[in-house]
């Protein structure tokens, strides 16, 4: 490129690039430890290069790509409805948003942003699943996290309630974690004939926020977790904004920046729920603001259920014109981003078509990747016990990491 | 032929008889190793050291992609891996026998695979989770995929889904405690 | 990207013009804006010269657009590459949220038809979070982004040859991993597999 | 000891007297690390079943009835396996530590009352050569640190080191004040002492002291900072492999029933019947094994406890950890030993 400026010499930083808690050691005392990409702790394969002072961490470097399987150069290679089994792999914990924001973006394209391509009767289902997902989500977080912490049973309470709502997704897609369920158009079934499964589901939702009391007895009261997690990890509200991080670790710095709240897409606008936040920007924030989110993916699938029961939505669950065979033959042209509140921040996908079978490129943002970046400010200065808590308290799955 | 051909031969093609149910269960093949040769104290003891082994199979703190969350949830109260003895998943190679391969091997990662499984002890067993470990999965097509983790590391047991539900995974570890009491432990200690 | 026709041309209307703060940028920096468009999704999208990016961002990181939501590159295969940014306001209410997406199209050639390497200035800068995403396409594309403190492989291995995002990316033969001075070497075999 | 010796005398007469004690001392030795080793080995068992039911499982419940001889099977596995010795490991202090680890935990077992007539010896100085041993033991989570060549053992190491020096002073001083109430360092003398008033009840925050620096000296959660698997891998044990491992393992496991036993016997009365004094049955229901029937099942409670914490509890950090002992632990452990001085010297206790 002709004339490119290398702008480091000219332009001065406008801002303070992360506050350096690096603590100033002679260099030669460091220690330098690999933790992954075999580590308990690192859900994953992630590596992190740590530069230890004693238990002190001084600096940490995170590695990845050990994951990466190349879903987005694969998607260019395949008819457009086929990338979607690949977007459950990429956060497997959440598969139905993977799912959600790639057909967002690829319905923005078929049928524009005012046109409605999606029936009624499908958003709702779509929220339901949505919403049901990101329960389990935080769930499977919850566990693992306390896992971190060193608290083994927290995971079994978890999974308990989580077997339950993986169920009810089971019967309406038929796959625990990898669900494939969202076409362009609407969604692949129906919900099920079975009469009970809606009552069903409203009890288990009905005894759901009990059981997020429960959790909170077991651990809110424990003092040595709440000693453990509070000012571990914190981030100002300038770094949270300055790394890019979206989702609950930025609601947990007391910015009620929710996607479904403030750009609402799909049916959320319709749909009455809060936006928990906190003020501490710590681990014990995060955690707060999640079992928060719980309870209010209770409330929202609860409403959805109510609207389904009670008004006779319209529309079919899939669009006819993308049902059967007509799907594969899907032929998109344009540009577009759409975003979507993941359980973990802001998941979009960047889609690009020529008007052929394939697409040109499909780009994910992945919230994982974006969040994982801020570790090391997260870290710098703590001990290598927060380091843990930090690393488990940002949400990451390798394969959102990676893709 | 030899003794091992022979008891190959002896355990295939059953006549096929639409009332026997038996034909429905997979044919238990023995894995005859060398020809048996040992007296009753090591058969006896072969038997013993078997029967501790598959009992106590411990498996490997190793998650790769979206196998793992299976694997994990293998541990679960509706699954319940610790009812085998298997629940004791020890985060360092060394304390380890059985290496679940849960997930996609990458080229990046499969050196790292490849230096885990040396760093653990004899006897040393692998399953491999799911579409992606046994040969590429959905993701054969891509650059930077290992197309099945048999490419860097032996493995005994294949456990077929995408991902696999746990059930199949406890039924893949249960085929592995078989194949381990059908295995002569006293080779296998070098005497 | 030239099959990207701007839809209110498909239409038939006049071209679309900037407003709010795409116009405020253009005019407050006339060098670095090169063109405007509306995407499929109805959202406006500046383009902006590669060498005008960092002033361009900062401009909206200046005016409130706090978050880098997107930094995504794409090569059409035939004539050009391109980075979408997209920031946003972090927002408490629904009124506060609003969206700035800006382009980066390079060239794959030059008027002379001699191929270009894609370059562009970093932001990261301006925006800590460009960090890996720079990187990220550096790592697949090839994208030098000038200015960027490390600019590292970021998935792949070091030493691997090519940027597999590309569309003329070719598999190489083999790939030796290291591992404590001994190499497992991966070959592709006779089917194209490892 | 002594018993076991004219027991040996009686049923090998002729033989003078020093071949008996010889024959006895090496029959007490195997007999004490058969205990000790079955009990933690028991014990892994033990905990994975209570591990499982605390997390709504069942736990293992395959092999032999119920799944009770899954230690054995563990055992098996462990013996059978290759024993990998890590390249450039010390060698001496690498092999040297799954030794030192085990000999010094059973060791410290000697002096422990089982009941009014069982137990392996009385010495005059029990609690001391307890303490004394038991400070030794993690002389070995040092030695296999330090001998594995490995960063994490190293970090296991350093830890369980920094730990020891913390705790061990408030466990000194707990244990100091019930010996100024019984004016013994004999264990048997501990517990007849605490007939009709177990020390628990004037000893009670010297009780919780013991417990919480008991569970850091065994190395258990919330304390198993030496271990601590979601940091630091396996911690000291992270190049064992083999029987070493298991012999590490089983000395942890062992160390629950250790404290469990310690506790009993310093502030639950030992092997002493409860309520014996309004229902005489208690006290002699089942012959002479009754004395071992409550210490078991004292100490049994005890460690399910252990396990309940284990189970519950998420670890602490190291300098909370280190904070709390030094700043909390230590001036209490202080105070509750000049209370009980005061007390004893004034006679209301003692």
């Amino acid at each position: 490129m002709v004339g490119a400026r290398d702008v480091r010499d000219q332009i001065p930083a406008t801002f303070d690039a992360g506050r350096l808690k690096t603590v100033k050691v002679d260099d030669r005392h460091l220690m330098e430890l690999n933790m992954g990409p075999q580590h308990p702790s690192t859900h994953g394969v992630l590596r992190l290069k740590v530069k230890l002072d004693g238990e002190i961490v001084v600096d940490v470097e995170p590695i990845i790509g050990y994951l990466h399987r190349s879903s987005e150069k694969l998607a260019e290679n395949m008819n457009w409805v086929k990338f979607i089994p690949l977007t459950d792999r990429m956060d497997y914990l959440s598969a139905m948003h993977n799912n959600h924001g790639y057909v967002l973006a690829v319905e923005q394209l078929l049928g524009g942003p005012d046109e409605q391509v999606v029936s009624e009767r499908a958003e709702h289902i779509r929220v339901f699943a949505a919403e049901m997902s990101r329960l389990c989500n935080h769930l499977f977080w919850m566990g693992t996290f306390m896992l971190d912490m060193g608290a083994l049973t927290p995971l079994f309470y978890a999974l308990r309630e989580r077997e339950t709502a993986l169920g009810f997704l089971e019967e309406l897609c038929g796959a625990r974690l990898t669900f494939n369920y969202f076409r362009f158009g609407g969604v692949k079934f129906d919900l099920p004939d079975d009469p009970t499964y809606l009552p069903r589901v409203k009890t288990f939702l009905a005894d759901m926020p009990s059981k997020v009391d429960e959790y909170q007895r077991l651990l809110k009261r424990n003092d040595i977790l709440v000693g453990r997690l509070r000012g571990t990890g914190p981030l100002s509200r300038d770094e949270v904004l300055d790394w890019g991080i979206t989702g609950p670790m930025l609601r947990a710095s007391g910015v009620a920046h929710d996607l479904r709240k403030v750009a609402p897409y799909s049916i959320y606008k319709e749909l009455d729920f809060d936006v928990p936040t906190a003020t501490e920007s710590d681990c014990y924030g995060r955690l707060v603001v999640r079992w928060a989110e719980m309870v209010q993916s209770v409330r929202i699938v609860q409403q959805v259920i109510d609207r389904i029961e009670k008004r006779d939505l319209e529309g079919l669950h899939l669009n006819p014109d993308y049902a059967g065979g007509k799907i594969l033959r899907v032929k998109a042209k344009g540009e577009a981003y759409s975003r979507i509140e993941h359980p973990k921040g802001e998941y979009g996908c960047h889609v690009i078509g020529d008007g052929k079978l394939q697409p040109i490129r499909v780009k994910v943002r992945a919230p994982s990747f974006a969040n994982l970046q801020v570790l090391p400010i997260m870290a710098r200065g703590q001990k290598i016990a927060d380091l843990i808590a930090s690393l488990g308290s940002i949400d990451i799955v390798l394969g959102d990491v990676d893709r | 032929m030899s003794p091992g051909e022979a008891a190959h031969a002896e355990a295939e093609a059953p006549a096929y008889d639409p009332a026997d149910p038996s034909h429905l269960e997979a044919p238990r093949i023995p894995i005859v190793v060398e020809e048996q040769r040992e007296g009753l104290v090591l058969t006896v003891l072969s038997k013993l050291v078997n029967w501790g082994r598959s009992n106590s199979v411990w498996p490997f703190t190793f998650g790769l992609a979206c196998c793992a969350i299976e694997m994990i949830t293998s541990q679960a109260p509706a699954f319940d891996i610790s009812r085998f003895g298997s629940e004791v998943f020890r985060a360092s190679p060394r304390q380890c026998d059985l290496m679940i391969v849960p997930g996609t091997v990458t080229k990046k990662m499969a050196p790292r695979i490849k230096t885990l499984y040396d760093q653990m002890p004899d006897p040393k067993y692998v399953i491999a989770m799911g579409a992606c470990a046994t040969n590429g999965g959905p993701y054969q097509d891509s650059y930077f995929v290992v197309k099945g983790v048999d490419k860097i590391i032996p493995v005994d047991v294949y456990i077929p889904g995408c991902p696999p539900r746990p059930e199949a995974l406890l039924d893949g570890v249960q085929k592995l405690q078989q194949k381990i009491r059908d295995q002569n432990a006293i080779l296998e200690l070098g005497f | 990207m030239p099959e990207e026709k701007k839809p209110a041309q498909d239409a038939g209307e006049a071209a679309p013009r900037p407003d709010g703060d795409h116009r405020a940028l253009a005019e407050a920096s006339p060098d670095d804006v090169s063109g405007y468009a509306v995407l499929e999704d109805g959202v406006p999208v500046t383009e902006v010269r590669a060498d005008g990016i960092f002033s361009a961002a900062r401009w909206a990181r200046d005016h409130g657009y706090r978050i880098l939501s997107l930094l995504s590159a794409y090569d059409d295969g035939k004539t050009e590459f391109g980075v979408l940014y997209a920031f946003v306001k972090p927002a408490n209410t629904p009124g506060d949220f609003a969206e700035m997406r800006l382009k980066v199209r390079m060239p794959r050639k030059d008027e002379a038809g001699n191929d270009l390497e894609p370059e562009c200035q970093s932001i990261v800068d301006v925006f800590s979070a460009a960090d890996w995403q720079e990187r990220e396409m550096y790592d697949l594309y090839g994208i030098v982004f000038h200015g960027h403190p490390a600019l590292r492989r970021i998935f792949m291995p070091e030493g691997w040859s090519g940027f597999p995002h590309r569309k003329d990316y070719r598999e190489p033969e083999q790939f030796i991993a290291m591992r404590d001075g001994e190499d497992i070497v991966l070959k592709t075999q006779e089917d194209g597999s490892w | 000891m002594a018993s076991l010796t004219s027991f040996i005398d009686q049923i090998l007469p002729g033989t003078p007297h020093w071949l008996d004690a010889t024959i006895a001392a090496v029959l007490g030795s195997v007999i004490v690390f058969t205990v000790v080793l079955t009990i933690g080995g028991l014990f892994t068992f033990v905990f994975r079943r209570i591990f499982a039911r605390m997390g709504n499982r069942s736990g293992p419940n395959r092999v032999g009835p119920n799944g009770w001889f899954q230690f054995l099977a563990d055992g098996l596995k462990l013996i059978s396996k290759e024993d990998v010795r890590p390249a450039r490991a010390d060698r001496l202090a690498w092999g040297l530590a799954a030794y030192v680890a085990v000999a010094f935990t059973v060791v410290a077992w000697a002096p422990i009352p089982w009941s009014e007539d069982i137990y392996f010896t009385n010495i005059g100085t029990g609690v001391l050569f307890i303490l004394a041993l038991s400070a030794v033991a993690p002389l070995g989570e040092m030695l296999a640190g330090w001998g594995s060549n490995n960063k994490y053992s190293l970090y296991g190491g350093i830890r369980a080191a920094a730990l020891d020096v913390s705790y061990e002073i408030p466990l000194l001083f707990a244990v100091g004040s019930v010996i100024l109430i019984t004016g013994s360092l004999a264990t048997q003398d501990i517990v007849t002492e605490q007939a009709g008033l177990w020390f628990i009840v004037p000893q009670l925050l010297g009780f919780v002291i013991f417990f919480i620096t008991g569970l850091a000296k065994a190395g258990l959660v919330p304390t198993d900072l030496a271990e601590a698997e979601s940091e630091l891998v396996a911690g000291f044990t992270t190049e064992y492999s083999g029987m070493r491992f298991g012999m590490l393992f089983v000395v942890l496991f062992s160390n629950v029933f250790f404290i469990s036993a310690l506790t009993t016997m310093l502030y639950l009365g030992g092997w002493q019947a409860p309520f014996v004094e309004w229902v005489p049955f208690l006290g002699g229901f089942l012959g002479p094994v009754t004395g071992l029937f409550w210490f078991v099942l004292k100490a049994g409670l005890v460690s399910f406890v252990v396990f309940w914490v284990w189970t519950t509890l998420p670890r602490v950090r190291v300098d909370q950890y280190l904070n709390v002992a030094w700043k909390i632990i230590l001036p209490l452990s202080i105070l509750n030993f000049v209370g009980t001085a005061v007390m004893v010297r004034t006679g209301v206790l003692g």
